[in-house]
């Protein structure tokens, strides 16, 4: 019998918090008695974190285009507009042939013209049936895509001249580094 | 509760001293029975030899089983200390060397010794066929004295007619029949 | 059958929770939340209770091998946003800038985020008070924020009620007062330095002339103000620039420790005395103490008077600098000790300084600064500015009894301030206080005061709301809320909004309205976002004002007065609870006090002499008293306090503080008077009983052993390797690999400069909030069960009797030795060496065998002797405030100092995933980034241009207990003083 | 041994029949006595108490015992090594005694046997009740996990841990070996048919046949030339926990000869004391006869000498070796919060045991029986004091202090007496407190010898 | 003596000792068996989702990036789940009216968040990152199957520590290149030499303790 209840004893040793499930939440985690059982909570409305930028947000793309950052583009591209906008941007994606509204086409001449800056506010802010994409893609990788979608533009209808001269030079530089 | 089938076993014998019967059992063995037991309350010098048991009996000696299995055994538990510590999960302890072969030493004696010691007692046990809860000598009567001062020698087989004239002549103080 | 009060589904249950009490605090809210979420059928399909538990009955007795279990687990879940913040990544935490207030000047902060959570608090390196360190206080502000006591519901005769009836209620009062113009009304605040919340007091003020405002502030400034009216004639407030300090006395003054400013003091004084060169010049400090602080703990010089003397030094000290005051009745100081520290002084004009201490009279201030003057310190160490917050108009306590027993106030509104607490026992406030008809209090906790009051109004903790504070410059800087109120408290200007205007407005658009009016830019939203981000106004700290010394100073100032006989007692802040508004806040009751190393109690600090003359050890309890009021209190023995002076700490004897704080040590207030704040003539008495102090040291002295190691500057630049002890001759242990020097691979390090260190424990309590360490309370505390990975060990010289003892302090994390002997001891392996020299404690794997910590010969291990962070421990963890990085530890485990291995990994893999190396200063422990003085240096030994490897390098580094051949990785930088050669013989 | 020793180690008239039948009806005729029911019924509340202190520490936690930072290891430790002691020195005292073939072994063999089965039993106990987390204790075994870890082979801890596991498995088995005969002679004079199963089914069938004998020598041959080795290690594994450490008052190369010692010390006390009650509870006063407490006496002597020895030795290098901390340790041995532990063992390891030079004492059962009791809690005080003088001071001053035991330590270390006598109080009432065949054999031996002599 | 044992009693014997002795191993075979079952590392279990997403018919039928919905992993330790607002880009337009979407139409209606069984499950103390890994060419495949093919969500990989070791011993076989992380079914890399040595990968540190655990 004593050998019983030390055994018992033992199991209730074992029946302790072995680290397991620590009291903590990590993210996503549910918090019972917050609301919504919600331990993520929305940070308060009109705070800046430190790692915002105070600079109001430029016309044109803030950095240098360089190669690295159509690569970064077109990748997120990919993840992000090609269900819609199709991978070559005629809004022919997957989700379209499955009853999407289709976009227009990023061929489209108002669009060939419009400043990069737009594409740039809807992906923050979505248009018309797009959601905003603002959470989902950083302000780099905003800027990225819409130079991205600009490339592509241009593949379709190339024009050097279409491009700043300094964007131009540069890319001629990349595409002469890239040949060899 | 008697045994279900019954039949013929042997016979035995009860020996006032240990010098009758041991010459009870050197003068059976001349005769050519080979199985016989001698029981005794307590070991009696060379009356084991007598009935047949070789002291440094064979191979199997309980000694050398012990030793041999506690080599062993001490090999594997070296091998297995030397083999998690260097081999499979290599890590630095204390700034010691993985292979810290004399802290493995310990170990390796325990586990050699530990098994040496099971392999004694379990060698004893086979060779004896201990677990051995019915036998047909405890169908004597008489036989509870063999843990006391009597000393018993029982036979198994045979002619039983000339092996009861035979232990008479002994100096069996009686000689009965066992059944199985 | 009383109808069961439910808390609506979603919100935070408050009403069950009201009042409640005990551990099981989470655990009810975790119930609360079961019930509120009633189970519900999957398929909307009807049983009821009985037959399901049939089933779960039927099931769980009839698993069958092999089938996914019948009746897992409750599985866990994932609760995502609804719409995820932009720049919101779950499992990356946001850093935002905010303010901690301290005694009512605000520190910059840092505020680490966790989806949305405060987290930690880290010094905020742009912001000139902090300069990116961190106070213990400020730190524990985010344990209060999730203080499950704190108040969470209007309140009207304790019972809670609808902010709808507190709003018809003041709409009543408010018609009154209209038209009375505020006649009977009174205000109580404490310190107010939020120049958003001042206009709208003064707002108030206008509105109701006759209102009267009383300043209710247990360790008020008076003096320094009172000081500057003899000196200049109008208040001013001093502003030390110890950058330039050569020369530093202090009359009394923690400035490291307990005046506001203090860590920018610490840093800025303690970078002139570490020696980085023997070349280098270091600064001198004479202290002057009445009580021992960490000032002068850390002096070349230090002399130890009751508070009463120190005006007698101050006058002794003026004299000898030709100052023609009137001399003291005694001289306290000896007068070469003062001719030496006066020529010293003479020897640095424009670089000398002196400072008065806060608390002391007038007259100390006065003299001081006329010392000063004298020094040519103004404009250089010492300059002027318009007080950070003064409020000539504000009254004192007493005149509010007064008023109160002449009938002449029948409404009290009490902001943030607990005045049944601690108005001193002389006044008999509380008894005053109940017979105001009409009381309403707003504040974080239904304390003494608020259980007093007719209304009590939940305020919203600092990280909850947006206000703005001043620091001791008169900077100002902008408080964020990090999250919505949890309690859905008012900040303090939605208070005063409605006060004034009777409706509840909101947070941020009263604070942009207030700074909308001190902008005078174009661009509001961009000096607005701006201020948000880095923490502070710009611009904006107190103007500077020049001055001259009025002549006829020396009249204003009192005769010198013979001092008391007998014994003082002297009174203090508490380093931690301050004036006791921290007291429910485990981590400050838990930090060891400097010096004294107590947590959980106050004590009566006694010198040795006293204590051998009254036959007194360490938690002696004498009785206590002092106008007429006795108290019970433990003694404790303190090297360096001045014989006949006893010192008491305020801000213990909570009765209504919450659960961590009620009952914890006796309250000063009952023995304090109010003519006489801060000293008083008392007795004390032997009653033979004994009782136990939660001291985390209990053996002082060093025992002769090399483990500190220090010189003085001659001795240093005689011999710049003194700190290096010859190695042991026969080592048996082979010698390590050198380190690693390639780009990949690390080897932190670190090193402690006791030079810098000045005892604050500001470390302490950073490690405590980023490793999630327990709070264990008294009890465990004095068993030797604190939890604290990071120590700072402190020695008093032997004997302890020495009347002008020189403290030494030593941070010891663990060391992660290379060879460590904790490692090879433990039996499962659960503490090994990492590839970059971490000594890894791997909790799950500990069984407890405790072998580590016994072959720590640093003794640096902690064990959780109980559980500690369980739902059933005293002090259970809070599941929000926790570092989802770091293990909450279980039961039964060992844990220590990992170099806060989490932050080593997520730097380090930023870092790596840039493709990088890590950028200096990128990468911090919590302990280093505390440190007010930056003793502690962490880096990458491996790295040629970190500065760990350089202080490595430096002749004064050494390893404790070297000759055991552990081969730390933390090391020490020998300590170099700077006594003055003529005072030699001290 | 000359032969008129043999002579007076055994009464006259003894005979293999009337001893037998003495000693089985210690077992099997006689009731129980009340002194014996009273002293069972209070073992076993003891042994209750042990049970519900250790079902508390286990569900609250080690933090009950009075340890804390400097002093990690406290009363359990001190107790396991104490027990562990006591249960070496049953094990060597019937295995040196049997390969010596010391004449007066028989008697108080299985005393010795039986005390170490149950002192280890305690040992073991304590050793786990010491964890801060006993439910995770089989990460101390090599087993093929999903973790892919091991034990940590260079921790004395897992030495420990093998060494007392084996221990057990040995002394079970020596103590089982050795009552294998007498459970037969029990099974074979049971009258119950309860009984005769019960013995029956633990006598495993022996005949007494003369080749199950030679074995059973062969074995016991075995067993006894493993036991010495098995105790040394044991012993000096539980004293390497403290040796390998770095310790101040632990780092002394010699603790394993002097922790041997020491264990033969305390054991030799206790087989003294439980023969000294024997004798007088069962009235075996002539088969456990004043000489055998002369030679337990000679025993306990000759061990106490080798144990000041090595206090001295100890002392010598703490002053020899310069160092400063070893030193520290030494002198606060003397003169710290430890002192009185320090010189209460000195009363009773140093000073009591010397008056066992005299004859008069030895071959008094009173003096026996008092010295033994002395000599154990003196050994237990030598183990409280190195553990903690060693640990309560140690390099840092910062980190010294002190820890005073609290009320679970004394009541579990109460509780582990009451569960250690009232396992030996169970043994008496079930098994022959005098091993039968070896009786057997030694009035065998004596006739033999009678028959040379004549 | 009268016998006390029946004869059969023998027999019994060796089939009990045979019997224990093989209930022994028996028992250590179940042991190791069940610890290393699907039972106990809860591979394969089918947590009952709110809604019956099926990674089959976004991943592999739609052809959706993982990191469409999962933006946390390559930026932090967690991988993270989408909001509501992100199921709502498409299906604001799609299957408006459909039952199985209410629970995410009611969410985005009532800022509810939907709440998802958690599927994955390590330990407290396991510090996992993937971040770590999807930077460094691990990609999503090696540790959660063929996503692309699961219907309803549930666990590959038995996700025990000795699992994780055996890639971070020898991580060379989990390799691709870094435009292939979220691909599903993708060959093994060519030369992961080279890719070790590309993403700098440090299989030194990679077993140590600290590296998983704090």
């Amino acid at each position: 019998m004593p050998l019983w209840v030390v055994l018992a004893g033992f199991l209730l040793a074992a029946c302790g918090n072995d680290m397991r499930d620590q009291p903590r939440y990590d993210p996503l985690a549910p918090a019972p008695g917050w609301p919504n059982d919600q331990s993520a909570r929305v940070p308060v409305e009109g705070t800046v974190a430190r790692d915002e930028s105070l600079q109001p947000v430029p016309d044109t793309l803030p950095e240098p285009l360089t190669r690295e950052l159509l690569e970064r583009g077109g990748q997120r591209y990919e993840i992000f507009c090609s269900p819609c906008h199709g991978d070559s941007g005629r809004g022919d994606g997957m989700v379209v042939q499955r009853g999407f509204p289709a976009p227009p086409s990023l061929h489209g001449a108002h669009l060939r013209e419009i400043p990069l800056r737009h594409f740039y506010d809807v992906i923050e802010n979505g248009f018309g049936r797009m959601y905003a994409y603002g959470a989902r893609v950083p302000a780099r990788d905003r800027w990225a895509i819409a130079a991205y979608i600009r490339a592509l533009q241009l593949s379709q209808y190339a024009k050097l001249d279409d491009l700043a001269p300094r964007q131009r030079k540069q890319l001629q530089r990349e595409s002469r580094e890239d040949t060899p | 509760m008697k045994g279900a089938a019954s039949g013929h076993y042997g016979l035995i014998a009860r020996f006032d001293d240990s010098e009758a019967l041991l010459t009870a059992v050197y003068r059976v063995r001349e005769t050519g029975h080979r199985r016989l037991e001698a029981h005794t309350p307590f070991p009696v010098p060379g009356l084991a030899e007598a009935t047949g048991f070789s002291e440094d009996g064979g191979r199997f000696q309980v000694a050398r089983i012990a030793l041999l299995v506690g080599v062993i055994a001490a090999a594997i538990a070296f091998g297995l200390q030397w083999y998690t510590a260097v081999i499979d999960y290599p890590i630095v302890v204390g700034g010691k060397p993985l292979n810290s072969w004399p802290a493995f030493l310990p170990i390796t004696f325990k586990v050699g010794i530990f098994n040496s010691v099971m392999a004694a007692a379990i060698t004893m046990l086979v060779k004896n066929r201990l677990p051995h809860f019915y036998h047909p000598v405890f169908n004597e009567d008489d036989f509870a004295a063999a843990s006391a001062d009597g000393f018993f020698l029982s036979v198994r087989g045979g002619d039983t007619e000339k092996l009861a004239m035979l232990l008479w002549n002994c100096g069996a103080r009686y000689v009965r029949e066992l059944t199985l | 059958m009383p109808p069961i009060e439910r808390g609506q589904e979603g919100k935070f249950p408050q009403r069950e929770l009201a009042g409640k009490r005990g551990a099981g605090y989470w655990r009810r809210l975790v119930e609360l939340a079961e019930r509120a979420g009633a189970p519900i059928e999957s398929d909307g399909a009807a049983h009821s209770p009985e037959r399901r538990r049939l089933l779960k009955l039927l099931g769980a007795s009839m698993a069958l091998a092999g089938l996914p279990a019948c009746t897992r687990e409750p599985q866990e879940t994932l609760v995502p946003y609804v719409q995820r913040p932009e720049m919101l990544v779950p499992g990356r935490p946001r850093y935002y800038a905010s303010a901690a207030i301290v005694a009512g000047y605000a520190q910059g902060v840092l505020a680490e985020s966790c989806e949305g959570r405060p987290i930690k608090l880290e010094g905020n390196p742009d912001h000139p008070a902090s300069l990116g360190a961190c106070d213990a206080v400020a730190q524990a502000s985010v344990l209060s924020l999730y203080d499950p006591d704190r108040s969470a519901a209007v309140r009207h005769r304790g019972a809670i009620a609808s902010s709808g009836e507190l709003l018809r209620e003041l709409d009543d009062r408010r018609r009154q007062w209209n038209a009375t113009r505020g006649r009977g009304l009174a205000f109580v605040t404490g310190t107010i330095t939020s120049p958003s919340q001042r206009a709208h007091i003064d707002a108030l003020r206008q509105r109701w002339p006759r209102a009267r405002w009383y300043l209710h502030e247990p360790v008020d400034r008076s003096g320094v103000f009172a000081g500057s009216r003899i000196l200049f004639g109008q208040p001013l407030e001093p502003r030390y620039h110890f950058e330039q300090v050569q020369v530093a006395a202090t009359l009394d003054a923690d400035f490291m420790q307990a005046q506001p400013g203090f860590l920018r003091h610490a840093r800025d004084f303690t970078a002139r005395r570490r020696p980085r060169d023997n070349s280098d010049d270091l600064a001198r400090l004479y202290a002057i103490e009445s009580t021992p602080g960490v000032t002068g703990a850390n002096a070349d010089h230090r002399r130890g008077l009751p508070y009463a003397q120190i005006e007698d030094a101050a006058r002794q000290l003026a004299i000898a600098l030709d100052i023609a005051v009137a001399a003291p009745i005694e001289k306290p100081l000896p007068e070469h000790w003062v001719k030496a520290l006066a020529t010293d002084l003479q020897r640095h004009p424009g670089a000398a300084l002196v400072i008065p201490g806060d608390q002391q009279p007038a007259a100390v201030h006065a003299l001081a600064h006329a010392i000063n003057r004298k020094l040519d310190a103004f404009g250089s160490t010492v300059e002027w500015m318009q007080p950070v917050a003064y409020d000539a108009a504000a009254q004192s306590p007493a005149e509010l009894v007064a008023a109160v027993n002449a009938g002449e106030i029948d409404s009290l509104v009490i902001i943030d301030s607990n005045p049944v607490y601690s108005v001193p026992a002389d006044l008999n406030f509380s008894k005053t206080f109940r017979k105001i008809p009409w009381r309403l209090h707003w504040g974080e906790y239904l304390d003494e005061t608020a259980k007093l009051c007719h209304w009590h109004i939940p305020a919203a903790h600092a990280l909850e709301t947006w206000g703005d504070a001043r620091a001791y410059d008169g900077s100002a800087a902008l408080l964020q809320p990090l999250i919505q109120p949890l309690h859905g408290g008012l900040s303090a200007l939605q208070f005063l909004q409605m006060l004034e205007s009777g409706k509840k407005g909101e947070s941020l658009a009263l604070l942009q309205d207030f700074w909308k009016t001190q902008y005078s830019g174009d661009d509001f939203e961009h000096f607005w976002r701006r201020s948000l981000r880095d923490g502070l106004v710009p611009e904006s700290a107190a103007t500077t004002v020049n001055t001259e010394i009025s002549p006829g100073w020396l009249q204003k100032l009192p005769a010198p007065e013979p001092a008391p006989q007998g014994l003082t007692l002297q009174f203090r802040p508490d380093p931690a609870l301050w004036d006791g508004r921290h007291a429910n806040n485990g981590w400050l009751q838990e930090m060891p006090r400097p010096l004294t190393t107590l947590t959980w109690d106050n004590a009566l600090l006694i010198s040795p002499q006293l204590a051998a003359a009254e036959k007194l050890r360490d938690g002696s309890l004498v009785k206590l008293n002092s106008g007429g009021h006795t108290l019970a209190v433990p003694v404790l023995i303190m090297p360096g306090q001045p014989e006949r002076a006893v010192t008491l700490h305020l801000g213990y004897g909570r009765t209504a503080a919450g659960r961590v704080g009620d009952g914890v040590g006796v309250s000063a207030y009952q023995l304090r008077s109010s003519q006489n704040p801060w000293a008083a003539p008392a007795t004390i008495k032997a009653t033979g009983a004994q009782q136990t102090l939660a001291l985390t040291q209990v053996h002082h002295s060093i025992e002769g052993r090399d483990l500190i190691r220090t010189a003085d500057l001659d001795r240093y630049r005689q011999n710049p390797a003194f700190a290096q002890h010859p190695a042991p001759e026969l080592s048996l242990y082979p010698e390590p690999e050198p380190l690693p020097q390639s780009q990949d691979r690390h080897a932190w390090g670190m090193v402690i400069d006791l030079s810098a260190c000045i005892g604050c424990n500001g470390c302490v309590t950073a490690c405590q909030a980023e490793n999630n360490i327990p709070v264990v309370g008294a009890d465990e505390v004095a068993r030797g069960h604190d939890m604290h990975w990071l120590r700072v060990d402190r020695y008093f010289p032997d004997p302890p009797t020495e009347p002008q003892p020189r403290t030494t302090f030593q941070p010891v994390p663990c060391m992660h030795c290379e060879n460590a002997p904790c490692e090879y001891v433990c039996p499962v392996g659960a503490t090994m060496h990492s590839g970059d020299g971490l000594n890894q404690m791997i909790y799950q794997r500990c069984v407890g065998t405790r072998y580590c910590s016994q072959n720590c010969p640093y003794k640096v291990r902690r064990f959780n002797w109980f559980d500690y962070t369980g739902s059933g421990a005293a002090h259970p963890a809070l599941p929000p405030l926790q570092n989802p990085d770091v293990t909450v530890r279980a039961r039964g485990v060992m844990e220590k100092c990992t170099y806060c291995v989490q932050r080593i990994a997520s730097v380090r893999r930023d870092a790596e995933t840039e493709h990088r190396p890590i950028r200096e200063g990128e990468l911090q422990t919590a302990c280093q980034q505390a440190c007010p003085t930056q003793a502690i240096v962490f880096g990458d030994l491996a790295r040629s241009d970190s500065s760990v490897k350089a202080l490595r390098a430096s002749p004064l580094n050494y390893a404790m207990l070297e000759d055991r051949n552990t081969r730390p990785r933390t090391t020490y930088l020998a300590a170099v003083h700077n006594p003055n050669p003529e005072l030699e013989d001290d | 041994m000359s032969q008129d020793t043999a002579e007076k180690l055994l009464p006259e008239g003894l005979t293999h029949g009337n001893m037998t039948g003495r000693i089985a009806d210690l077992v099997l005729a006689n009731r129980a006595r009340r002194r014996w029911w009273l002293a069972f019924a209070v073992s076993g509340v003891l042994a209750l108490l042990f049970v519900f202190c250790l079902v508390a520490v286990f569900s609250t936690g080690v933090g009950l015992f009075g340890i804390n930072i400097p002093v990690a290891w406290g009363f359990p430790i001190v107790n396991t090594i104490w027990w562990i002691g006591i249960a070496h020195a049953g094990t060597l005292i019937s295995a040196v005694l049997l390969l010596t073939r010391q004449p007066w072994r028989a008697p108080v063999a299985r005393l010795a046997e039986a005390m170490a089965m149950f002192a280890i039993v305690c040992a073991g106990i304590y050793a786990i009740a010491h964890l801060g987390r006993p439910q995770l204790m089989h990460y101390l075994l090599p087993y093929p996990n999903t973790q892919d870890l091991w034990p940590q082979w260079r921790s004395p801890l897992v030495w420990d841990f093998f060494a007392i596991s084996t221990y057990f498995i040995f002394t079970l088995g020596f103590l089982f070996f050795s009552l294998l005969p007498d459970f037969a002679t029990l099974r074979d004079r049971a009258r119950s048919r309860a009984l005769q199963i019960f013995y029956g089914l633990l006598a495993l069938g022996w005949r007494n046949s003369a080749q199950h004998w030679a074995r059973y020598e062969q074995v016991n041959r075995v067993l006894a030339a493993v036991a010495a080795p098995i105790v040394v290690s044991v012993t000096g594994i539980i004293s390497l926990d403290l040796a390998v450490s770095i310790v101040p008052g632990f780092h002394f190369t010699i603790f394993p000869p002097y922790f041997v010692a020491g264990a033969l010390f305390s054991g030799f006390a206790t087989v003294a004391l439980l023969a000294v009650i024997t004798r007088a509870m069962f009235g075996l006063r002539d088969l456990i006869t004043r000489r055998h407490l002369d030679y337990l006496g000679r025993m306990m002597l000759l061990f106490a000498l080798i144990v000041n020895y090595a206090y001295i030795q100890e002392i010598f290098t703490a002053w020899y070796s310069g160092d400063l901390y070893q030193r520290a340790v030494t002198i606060d041995r003397w003169t710290g919060p430890y002192a009185p532990a320090w010189w209460g063992m000195f009363v009773c390891n140093v000073l009591l045991v010397q008056l066992l030079w005299f004859k008069s004492v030895r071959r008094s059962s009173a003096a026996i029986f008092t010295l033994a009791i002395t000599s154990n809690i003196g050994m237990w005080l030598e183990r409280y004091q190195i553990l903690f003088t060693s640990m309560h001071a140690s390099f840092i001053p910062a980190t010294w202090d002190t820890v005073t035991p609290t009320a679970w330590d004394g009541l579990l270390a109460l509780g582990s007496l009451g569960l250690f006598v009232f396992f030996l109080l169970a043994f008496v009432r079930l098994a022959p407190v005098i091993s039968m065949h070896d009786m057997r054999s030694a009035i065998y031996k004596r006739e033999q010898q009678r028959e040379q002599t004549k | 003596m009268p016998q006390i044992f029946h004869p059969r009693v023998n027999g019994l014997t060796r089939i009990l000792l045979a019997g224990g002795a093989l209930a022994i191993v028996a028992f250590a075979c179940v042991a190791w068996f069940l610890n290393r079952s699907p039972y106990s590392t809860g591979q394969g279990a089918v947590p009952e989702q709110p809604v019956p997403f099926s990674h089959q018919h976004h991943v592999g039928g739609l052809g959706i990036d993982c990191r469409y919905c999962h933006t946390g992993v390559d930026r932090s330790r967690f991988a993270g789940l989408p909001d509501t607002h992100t199921c709502m880009s498409c299906h604001s337009q799609l299957w408006t009216e459909a039952q199985m979407l209410a629970p995410v139409r009611e969410s985005l209606k009532e800022d509810r968040p939907l709440r998802w069984m958690r599927v994955h499950r390590l330990p407290d103390f396991v510090y996992f990152d993937h971040r770590a890994h999807v930077t460094r060419g691990i990609g999503c495949e090696s540790c959660h199957g063929r996503v692309d093919r699961m219907p309803l969500m549930s666990q590959a990989a038995p996700m025990t520590m000795q699992w994780c070791l055996d890639c971070h011993r020898n991580p060379q076989k989990a390799l691709r290149a870094p435009d292939r992380i979220t691909a599903m079914g993708a060959p093994a890399a060519s030369d992961p030499n080279a890719l070790l040595r590309r993403y700098r990968i440090h299989t030194d540190r990679m077993t140590e303790c600290v590296t998983c655990h704090r």
